[in-house]
């Protein structure tokens, strides 16, 4: 079922032959409940794809044709944008989605299917046990241990065991974190105290903090989208909370926008990332600025462009693998062979040096495996440390 | 044909003893107590406000008096339920028209028809069979009551954009197809000319005696309706249709007698009726 | 003051109600409009009231003319604002408003604020039933208070030509009899023109100037009040039984040989 | 025990911002029994232009809040030009799901004007919190509660004496004898929705101020039903009073039952007693029973 | 061709039928063949629409039994759909219960359930009870999120295809049968509802629930009744959705759902067997427009539309489709089609 099959040329004739389009499926909340976030991802994958066609001249001379589809947060919608994926006359070989909730939606059929995808933001469940999806980076679970060794680490200076207390967004989002915890708090030495849960549009979380305030705890952790999180910055702020106790974030909280929203709220506040920030030395920053600054002004400083952009490379590099171990290379692409050439043979791409290095290992669909640390000095976001491993927890999903 | 006029010696149908409903301060009716005879035409009357919409309202259960109880065929219904009192052979039409606005005057007159319809969920939904047979059967009573009531013009039409008096004429169909054992008139002339309110008056005169052989299939015709309650602001109407009149003015029974005593009786005059309707 | 040259009307552009209605009101005078139902005498009030655009009714021939200015194209508001004010028929109180309140909003749009007090205690010595009933809620009067309600609010208005849509609906004949003589009371005095839209022809007609009669959409009679009352068919087709001297009864109305019926 | 007076401050402060937000919904269900179920999203909106002129146009506060509440109100007009005048004497269903329209066409052009689609509204409340009784609140807070007060009392009078109120009251039982009355009733439309437009504008600027401008000031709409509900729908006193007790029950419920039943029963509690009031008491607390009489 | 001028009926039971002349019959039958010859001809992708325009006919018809036929505005609607999703997938997932049984057990409990919260719309109607029909979903949604044990809480859970007799519905085309074949009869079923006994109940309630009452039906029971069967054809929807999209989490059935299926049967026309219809594929398609539109304009245009304006596109389109809607036909498709059937039937003298 390739739909390129009958534009085959003979195989042998490959290098001279017509290099054939490759299609790739690319769902975004572009509209709806989380266009905040899809948009500059939609905007950054789509400005990489750009950039390598027309500058790279595609991969391996053959052009990414991206099949762009807005999922618009809705589970009805993006079952019907899967099912034209997956269809064989659709010649789609692999896609990809941009949050957690859109893949959790559509990775029982993608799988059904053997079409191979990936996630930008991901929660534990979607890769494990690890079938045809994968995920770009750690998962919101893997946040939370990374945060937790670091702050027991680097941060925690008192005796006994740190009191922690859990923030949580009423989705994956904030359960990723939730599991991660229930497994390895214990085993790592932190008392969870408190777990509190909130929604997307909260207008006050002065009365779960006031609790969480009474519970005495030493650090407290969000995991949550932007405005939420801002809300409950602001309130700690006015409990007196902070400055005092310890903030970390999950990756999906901790952007720019957040920090604008809570102000003065925002200072001093930890926060997980899987990219690195804008301006940081790395080979793809000068490319994907100049893209942004050129297509997508209203994106600035913006960190999903960041892994809207990552995402672009990515999907290149597995294609580029993928063509290289094929016989009869581009043009003889299938789902199947991109998931055993590409995804699977993906090993130690640095991705721009946008986020830590992607490598297939088995039982383990996470490509990249370290984060970042950040934190909220005057106003910016500022990257403290190095990439921080987060290994693979087993949370015995069926 | 009239009806001879020896109310002491018919039975009694339904029977209203020491009603009183009030609404917070106000006292819509007071120790009101009436007797309903079979083969009768009662009438009710009284000024403005004077409780009559009211004790319809009790007798059929949509208003709940606070004291008093209603006998109906000797069973106490004073705190029935009105669709209770439907299927108990109640019926009624209404001062203000309240017809089922987006309904034919066809389905109208079905929708009556459900009291007696055996239909549910599944026999419904499948059709075919048990429910078509039941609907044609009930369809056949409807068009009846349609023929007898000369609305066959409009019997496809959606009630809403029809004129008044044809709505008027609607809700009694509807009220027939109920097959009730009392019916309950509810100024059913208001708003006609002389003619039209001739035209209801022959229908009322004629359910009241029943239509014999012209309607064999459909008994509410054929036998007619025993018990007839009526209110009326037509004089005219009322003192020619009506064996007995019950008189209330500010909630209070003032008299009861047949036309002839009520036409003369001094109260009702300076109460209700004025000078003008004496000559 | 009110001409209306042979309208047509139609709803929803396709059942034609009105065929050619012409009549006119002058100033001072009582116009009745007389016709069974469905005759088309709402939709007339309505054309001029400019109502019909609500319904999705149309004037789609002839003109109305108000004092020489045509306004069978107007809105409802601009009608209002010339001092036309309709009455509808059906008793449409505003129900969760007291009846005092519903007198304020007849008298809404007139500048002179202090007289709408007088005013109000005008239309209390009218019907005085209405001034023990002002702080109660509209919805919750009886028919015929509801309709007192109706023609007070009119008068609030102070118009100049005031359409009152079966105003005796309902009332008791006591009521009937002094809702008549304060129509033509508020006629004297206040000098406003009445259009009136009645089936109770008798009583209409005993205070009405002028008449017309229509059927079907069309008029088929006018003349004065005096002509209409001697007239023949209308003696018998409108005042039927209550006709003077030949008082037959409801109960001996002849009833009629049935047809056979056609689905 | 300072706990508890923490939830109770934080409750009835908050619940005067959703009470803001109810009492545009209650003006304009008074003046035309339309439900605007778009509620939320005009706040939305109108917290963008305020953002627009102040931030963006760079007005002084002075100035950017009277042209957003001028903006909000022909925005006010235009609707019910353009979409609610043509509808006059539709059924009530129509009424409603046509503002549901209005809902999402104010989230397409949010989208498409301010495509950020988070901002924080400039500070023009101090941000240090007060101290009341051992309990803290922020100014932005008090500011809120405040006005809220003071519109609940403006409208309520005009709606009982001005006889633009009481015609709005008239109107909103039926249309077509208002009109026969010859009143304006498109006049009156028009005035009640660019009233509706203004106080969302001035509860958009104050609810944003707290919490930033993001789509979550559409749930705060969603709060507000659940506000107009209990106080019963054509109360002006229902919206000031529910406000505050919803807000009661959000917060010292959340903050006692959380441990005993599961996390986020605060974000249910205002859904779970719309649900009991509407069994016990099914027009709220001071609204008017329907009208059954036959 | 004898055009059918006055079509006229000579007995009560041609004049009941729903398909009167021979054209008719015709065209239902050429109607159902190409239906059921679609997985022929269609793509997957619009194999996926149409399958999902079916699952959502199946709710709308349901909603509309219960708002366009019996006047209980219901903007819950997708909290219903959700308990038929969830307790669908719990029952196979979990406890390996047939499809067959799984499908009619979802309608039972999203029926319960609705009839729960239905008890509210004795007292009140109109918009008090469309809040406390979207405060069932928000509490519904709530309890579904955090039963973790049971339904997998905010993660949702995994869901098996449907299998019949040992036939699993894997593919869009078998898909396709089963979502059809199950729509075809709920509409069916809700034509014939709709114009017997309990319809007229339904109806009569809608227009004059008091005077429905003195008629002899009872309020409460039929009340219950429509919002039993307005969330059981929920119920089984979200057992059909479940099984096409094979994972369930609360997050997707959103109020912005309910709202819509609001909006389809106004679209369409409320108190229509049509009207569901109509307005689900007219709603389902201008998604599938969106999602398709917005990329395009984005790529094209790039750069030269305002930035954010396709992120706009969506919900503007759609409010101002509702909104032109009911502007221009505000009684829906449906009325606007019996108009033309009716000037069609008598042509050529239109009046
Ligand atoms: N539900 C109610 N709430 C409050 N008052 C009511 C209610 N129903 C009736 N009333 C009052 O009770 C009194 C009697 O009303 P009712 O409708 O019985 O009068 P009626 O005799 O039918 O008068 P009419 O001939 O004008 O119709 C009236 O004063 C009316 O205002
Ligand atoms: N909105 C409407 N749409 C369609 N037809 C209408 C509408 N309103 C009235 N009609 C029709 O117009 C005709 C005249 O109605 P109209 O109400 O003017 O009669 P009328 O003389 O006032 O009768 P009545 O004495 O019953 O009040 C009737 O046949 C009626 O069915
Ligand atoms: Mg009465
Ligand atoms: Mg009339």
């Amino acid at each position: 079922g390739n739909g390129n099959g009958s534009t085959t040329p003979p195989p042998g004739s490959n290098t001279d032959a017509v290099k054939n389009p490759i299609k790739v499926g690319i769902m975004a909340p572009y509209t709806g409940a989380a266009a905040s976030k899809g948009k500059p991802m939609g905007d950054g994958v789509l400005d990489a794809i750009k950039y390598i066609n027309t500058e790279l001249n595609g991969v391996q001379g053959h052009q990414i044709q991206p099949v762009f589809r807005d999922g618009q947060y809705n589970a009805p919608i993006e079952t019907t944008i899967i099912n034209e994926f997956i269809s064989p006359s659709s010649g789609i070989v692999m896609f990809t989605t941009q949050a957690s909730a859109e893949m959790t939606v559509v990775m029982g059929i993608a799988n059904e299917a053997g079409l191979p995808g990936f996630t930008v933001f991901s929660a534990p469940n979607i890769t494990q046990p690890a079938k045809h999806q994968f995920a770009s980076f750690p998962d919101y679970g893997d946040d939370w241990v990374a945060f937790a060794k670091y702050y027991l680490a680097n941060i925690w200076k008192g005796t006994g065991k740190p009191k922690m207390a859990l923030h949580l967004l009423n989705n994956s989002t904030g359960q990723g974190a939730k599991d991660a915890a229930d497994k390895s708090a214990a085993s790592l030495g932190i008392e969870i105290v408190a777990v509190e849960t909130h929604t997307s549009t909260t207008a006050s979380e002065i009365e779960s903090l006031t609790r969480i305030k009474a519970k005495n705890p030493d650090v407290i952790y969000i995991s949550s989208t932007p405005p939420p999180t801002a809300v409950i910055l602001k309130n700690a702020a006015t409990l007196g909370i902070t400055p005092g106790v310890t903030i970390g974030c999950g990756g999906a909280s901790f952007t720019s926008e957040m920090v604008n929203l809570a102000g003065a709220a925002a200072e001093g506040v930890f926060g997980i990332y899987p990219t690195v920030a804008w301006g940081d030395n790395v080979p793809a920053m000068a490319k994907m600025t100049e893209y942004l600054t050129k297509n997508h002004p209203e994106d600035a400083n913006n960190m999903d462009y960041i892994t809207g952009w990552a995402e672009g490379l990515l999907i290149a590099e597995i294609l580029n693998k993928a063509i290289t171990n094929t016989p009869g290379g581009g043009n003889a692409l299938t789902p199947a062979l991109v998931e055993a050439n590409g995804f699977k043979k993906l090993s130690g791409f640095d991705v721009g040096g946008l986020q830590g290095p992607a490598t297939y290992t088995v039982g383990d669909n996470r490509f990249s495996k370290t984060v970042k640390l950040y934190q909220v000095k005057s106003g910016k976001i500022t990257g403290i440390g190095s990439w921080i491993d987060a290994p693979y927890i087993d949370y015995g999903f069926k | 044909m009239a009806q001879p006029i020896i109310s002491a010696e018919k039975p009694v149908k339904v029977s209203l003893r020491n009603l009183t409903l009030s609404f917070g301060g106000i006292t819509a009716l007071k120790d009101v107590s009436v007797d309903i005879r079979e083969n009768e035409i009662l009438a009710i009357i009284g000024p403005n406000g004077a409780g009559k919409t009211c004790l319809l309202n009790c007798l059929n259960g949509f208003y709940k008096p606070q004291k008093g109880e209603i006998l109906f065929e000797g069973r106490n219904i004073s705190r029935i339920r009105p669709d209770k009192a439907a299927r108990m052979g109640l019926a009624r039409t209404f001062q203000n028209i309240e017809l089922f606005s987006g309904l034919t005057t066809l389905e109208n007159a079905m929708a009556a028809r459900h009291v007696f319809m055996k239909q549910n969920l599944l026999t419904g939904a499948l059709y075919f069979g048990p429910a078509h047979n039941e609907e044609i059967r009930h369809r056949r009573v409807v068009e009846d009551i349609i023929d007898f009531l000369e609305i066959e013009p409009v019997r496809n039409k959606t009630v809403a954009s029809l004129p008044y008096g044809m709505r008027k004429r609607i809700e009694l169909a509807r009220a027939l197809a109920l097959e009730p054992k009392v019916l309950l008139l509810d100024e059913p002339m208001a708003g006609m000319n002389t003619e039209e309110k001739e035209d209801i008056a022959r229908f009322i005169v004629d359910i009241f005696e029943g239509q014999g052989e012209s309607y064999p299939d459909t008994p509410v015709l054929r036998d007619g309706i025993r018990t007839i309650v009526l209110i009326e602001h037509d004089m005219g109407v009322v003192m020619d249709l009506a064996d007995r009149i019950v008189v209330l003015d500010f909630g209070r029974k003032i008299a009861e007698g047949t036309p002839e005593e009520i036409k003369n009786n001094p109260l009702v005059i300076s109460a209700y009726l004025g000078q003008s309707a004496k000559k | 003051m009110l001409k209306i040259n042979n309208i047509e009307v139609a709803y929803l552009n396709v059942i034609r109600v009105l065929h050619g209605v012409s009549m006119s009101v002058s100033e001072g005078q009582i116009v009745t409009l007389l016709g069974a139902n469905g005759a088309g005498k709402t939709t007339t009030l309505k054309a001029i009231s400019g109502l019909l655009h609500v319904e999705e009714g149309e004037v789609t021939d002839g003109n109305i003319e108000w004092n020489g200015e045509r306004i069978d194209k107007k809105n409802a508001e601009y009608i209002g604002r010339l001092g036309i004010v309709q009455a509808l028929e059906g008793r449409r109180v505003f129900e969760h408003l007291t009846a005092e309140e519903n007198l304020l909003v007849g008298a809404f749009h007139r500048k002179d604020r202090s007289e709408v007090k007088n005013d109000l205690e005008m239309v209390y010595s009218y019907f005085s039933r209405l001034r023990n009933l002002r702080n109660n809620t509209a919805g919750y009067l009886s028919g015929g208070e509801q309709q007192m309600v109706v023609i007070g609010r009119a008068m609030m208005a102070k118009p100049k030509l005031m359409m009152l849509d079966e105003p005796s609906l309902g009332l008791a004949p006591l009521m009937v009899d002094e809702i008549y003589s304060i129509i033509k009371r508020f006629n004297e005095e206040q000098k406003t023109s009445v259009l009136l839209v009645e089936q109770n022809v008798r009583i209409a007609l005993s205070i009405a100037h002028y008449g017309y009669v229509m059927e079907n959409g069309r008029v088929v009679l006018d003349g004065t009040a005096d002509f209409l009352k001697n007239n023949e068919d209308v003696k018998e087709f409108y005042m039927g039984l209550s006709a003077v001297g030949k008082q037959k009864s409801y109960r001996d109305v002849k009833h009629y040989k049935r047809r056979k019926r056609w689905l | 025990m300072a706990d508890l007076m923490q939830f109770v401050l934080t409750g009835i402060t908050v619940g005067l911002v959703y009470s803001l937000i109810a009492l545009g919904f209650t003006f304009i269900w008074k003046s035309s029994s339309v439900a605007n179920l778009a509620l939320g999203q005009m706040v939305l909106l109108f917290s963008w232009i305020a953002y627009g002129t102040i931030q963006q146009a760079g007005m002084p506060f002075w100035l950017g809040l009277p042209v957003t509440i001028f903006a909000a109100a022909a925005v006010g007009w235009i609707l019910e030009r353009v979409i609610l005048r043509p509808l006059i004497g539709q059924p009530i269903l129509s009424l409603i799901t046509v503002t549901l329209g209005i809902a999402f066409i104010f989230e397409g052009l949010v989208a498409m004007f301010w495509p950020i689609s988070t901002a924080a509204m400039p500070d023009f409340i101090p941000d240090e919190p007060v101290h009341i009784l051992g309990a803290v609140v922020s100014q932005e807070y008090l500011w809120a509660a405040g006005i809220a007060l003071v519109l609940f009392i403006i409208v309520s009078l005009f709606f009982r004496y001005h006889r633009y109120g009481v015609a709005m009251r008239a109107t909103a039982d039926d249309q077509m004898a208002v009109w026969a009355c010859g009143i304006p009733v498109t006049k009156i439309f028009s005035v009640s929705w660019m009233f509706a437009g203004a106080l969302a504008a001035i509860g958009g600027v104050l609810m944003s101020s707290i919490g930033g401008i993001t789509t979550g000031l559409i749930e705060t709409g969603l709060k507000s039903f659940s506000v107009v509900i209990l106080g019963g729908l054509d109360s002006f006193l229902g919206a000031i009073v529910a406000g505050p007790i919803i807000g009661l029950a959000e917060n010292v419920g959340g903050g006692y039952l959380t441990d005993l039943t599961w996390s986020g029963v605060k974000d249910v509690i205002p859904f779970i007693i719309i649900v009991i009031v509407l069994f016990i008491k099914p027009f709220g607390l001071f609204g008017q029973e329907r009208i059954e009489r036959i | 061709m004898a055009l059918p001028c006055g079509t006229r009926n000579f007995s009560y039971a041609a004049d009941m039928a729903i398909f009167r002349t021979k054209t008719q019959w015709a065209l239902l039958l050429i109607g159902l063949a190409v239906l059921f010859t679609a997985p022929l001809w269609l793509s997957f992708y619009w194999l996926g629409v149409v399958n999902l325009i079916g699952i959502t006919i199946i709710a709308a018809t349901g909603l509309n039994l219960l708002t366009g036929y019996c006047g209980q505005l219901s903007v819950g609607h997708a909290g219903f759909i959700a308990v038929g999703a969830f307790t669908s997938a719990v029952l196979t997932a979990k406890l390996d219960l047939p499809f067959l049984v799984t499908l009619p057990a979802a309608g039972l409990l999203a029926g319960l359930i609705g009839i729960i919260f239905g008890v509210a719309s004795l007292r009140v109607k109109g918009f008090y009870l469309a809040i406390s029909t979207i405060a069932a979903q928000i509490i519904i949604l709530w309890v579904i999120n955090h039963l973790d044990n049971i339904t997998g809480g905010f993660m949702g859970m995994a869901v098996p295809r449907a299998e019949i007799f040992g036939f699993t519905f894997k593919t869009p085309q078998s898909l396709f049968f089963l979502i059809m074949t199950v729509a075809v009869m709920v509409v069916f079923f809700a034509k014939n509802l709709a114009r017997t006994r309990i319809g007229r109940a339904f109806v009569a309630i809608r227009d004059n629930d008091l005077a429905a009452e003195v008629m002899g039906i009872n309020l409460f029971r039929y009340k219950l009744l429509a919002f039993f069967l307005g969330c059981f054809l929920a119920g089984v929807a979200g057992s059909l959705t479940a099984h096409w999209v094979t994972y369930v989490s609360a997050e997707q059935f959103s109020i912005t759902e309910s709202i819509l299926y609001v909006g389809m049967i106004i679209i369409g026309g409320a108190g229509t067997t049509l009207g569901p219809v109509l307005g689900a594929i007219i709603i389902r398609l201008l998604q599938q427009g969106v999602t398709y539109v917005s990329p395009i304009l984005e790529s094209t245009f790039f750069g030269n539309l305002p930035s954010g304006f396709t992120a706009g596109l969506g919900p503007f389109l759609f409010g101002l489709v509702i909104v032109l809607f009911l502007v221009l036909e505000p009684r829906g498709l449906a009325h606007r089609w019996n108009l033309f059937k009716a000037s069609y039937r008598l042509w050529p003298f239109s009046y």
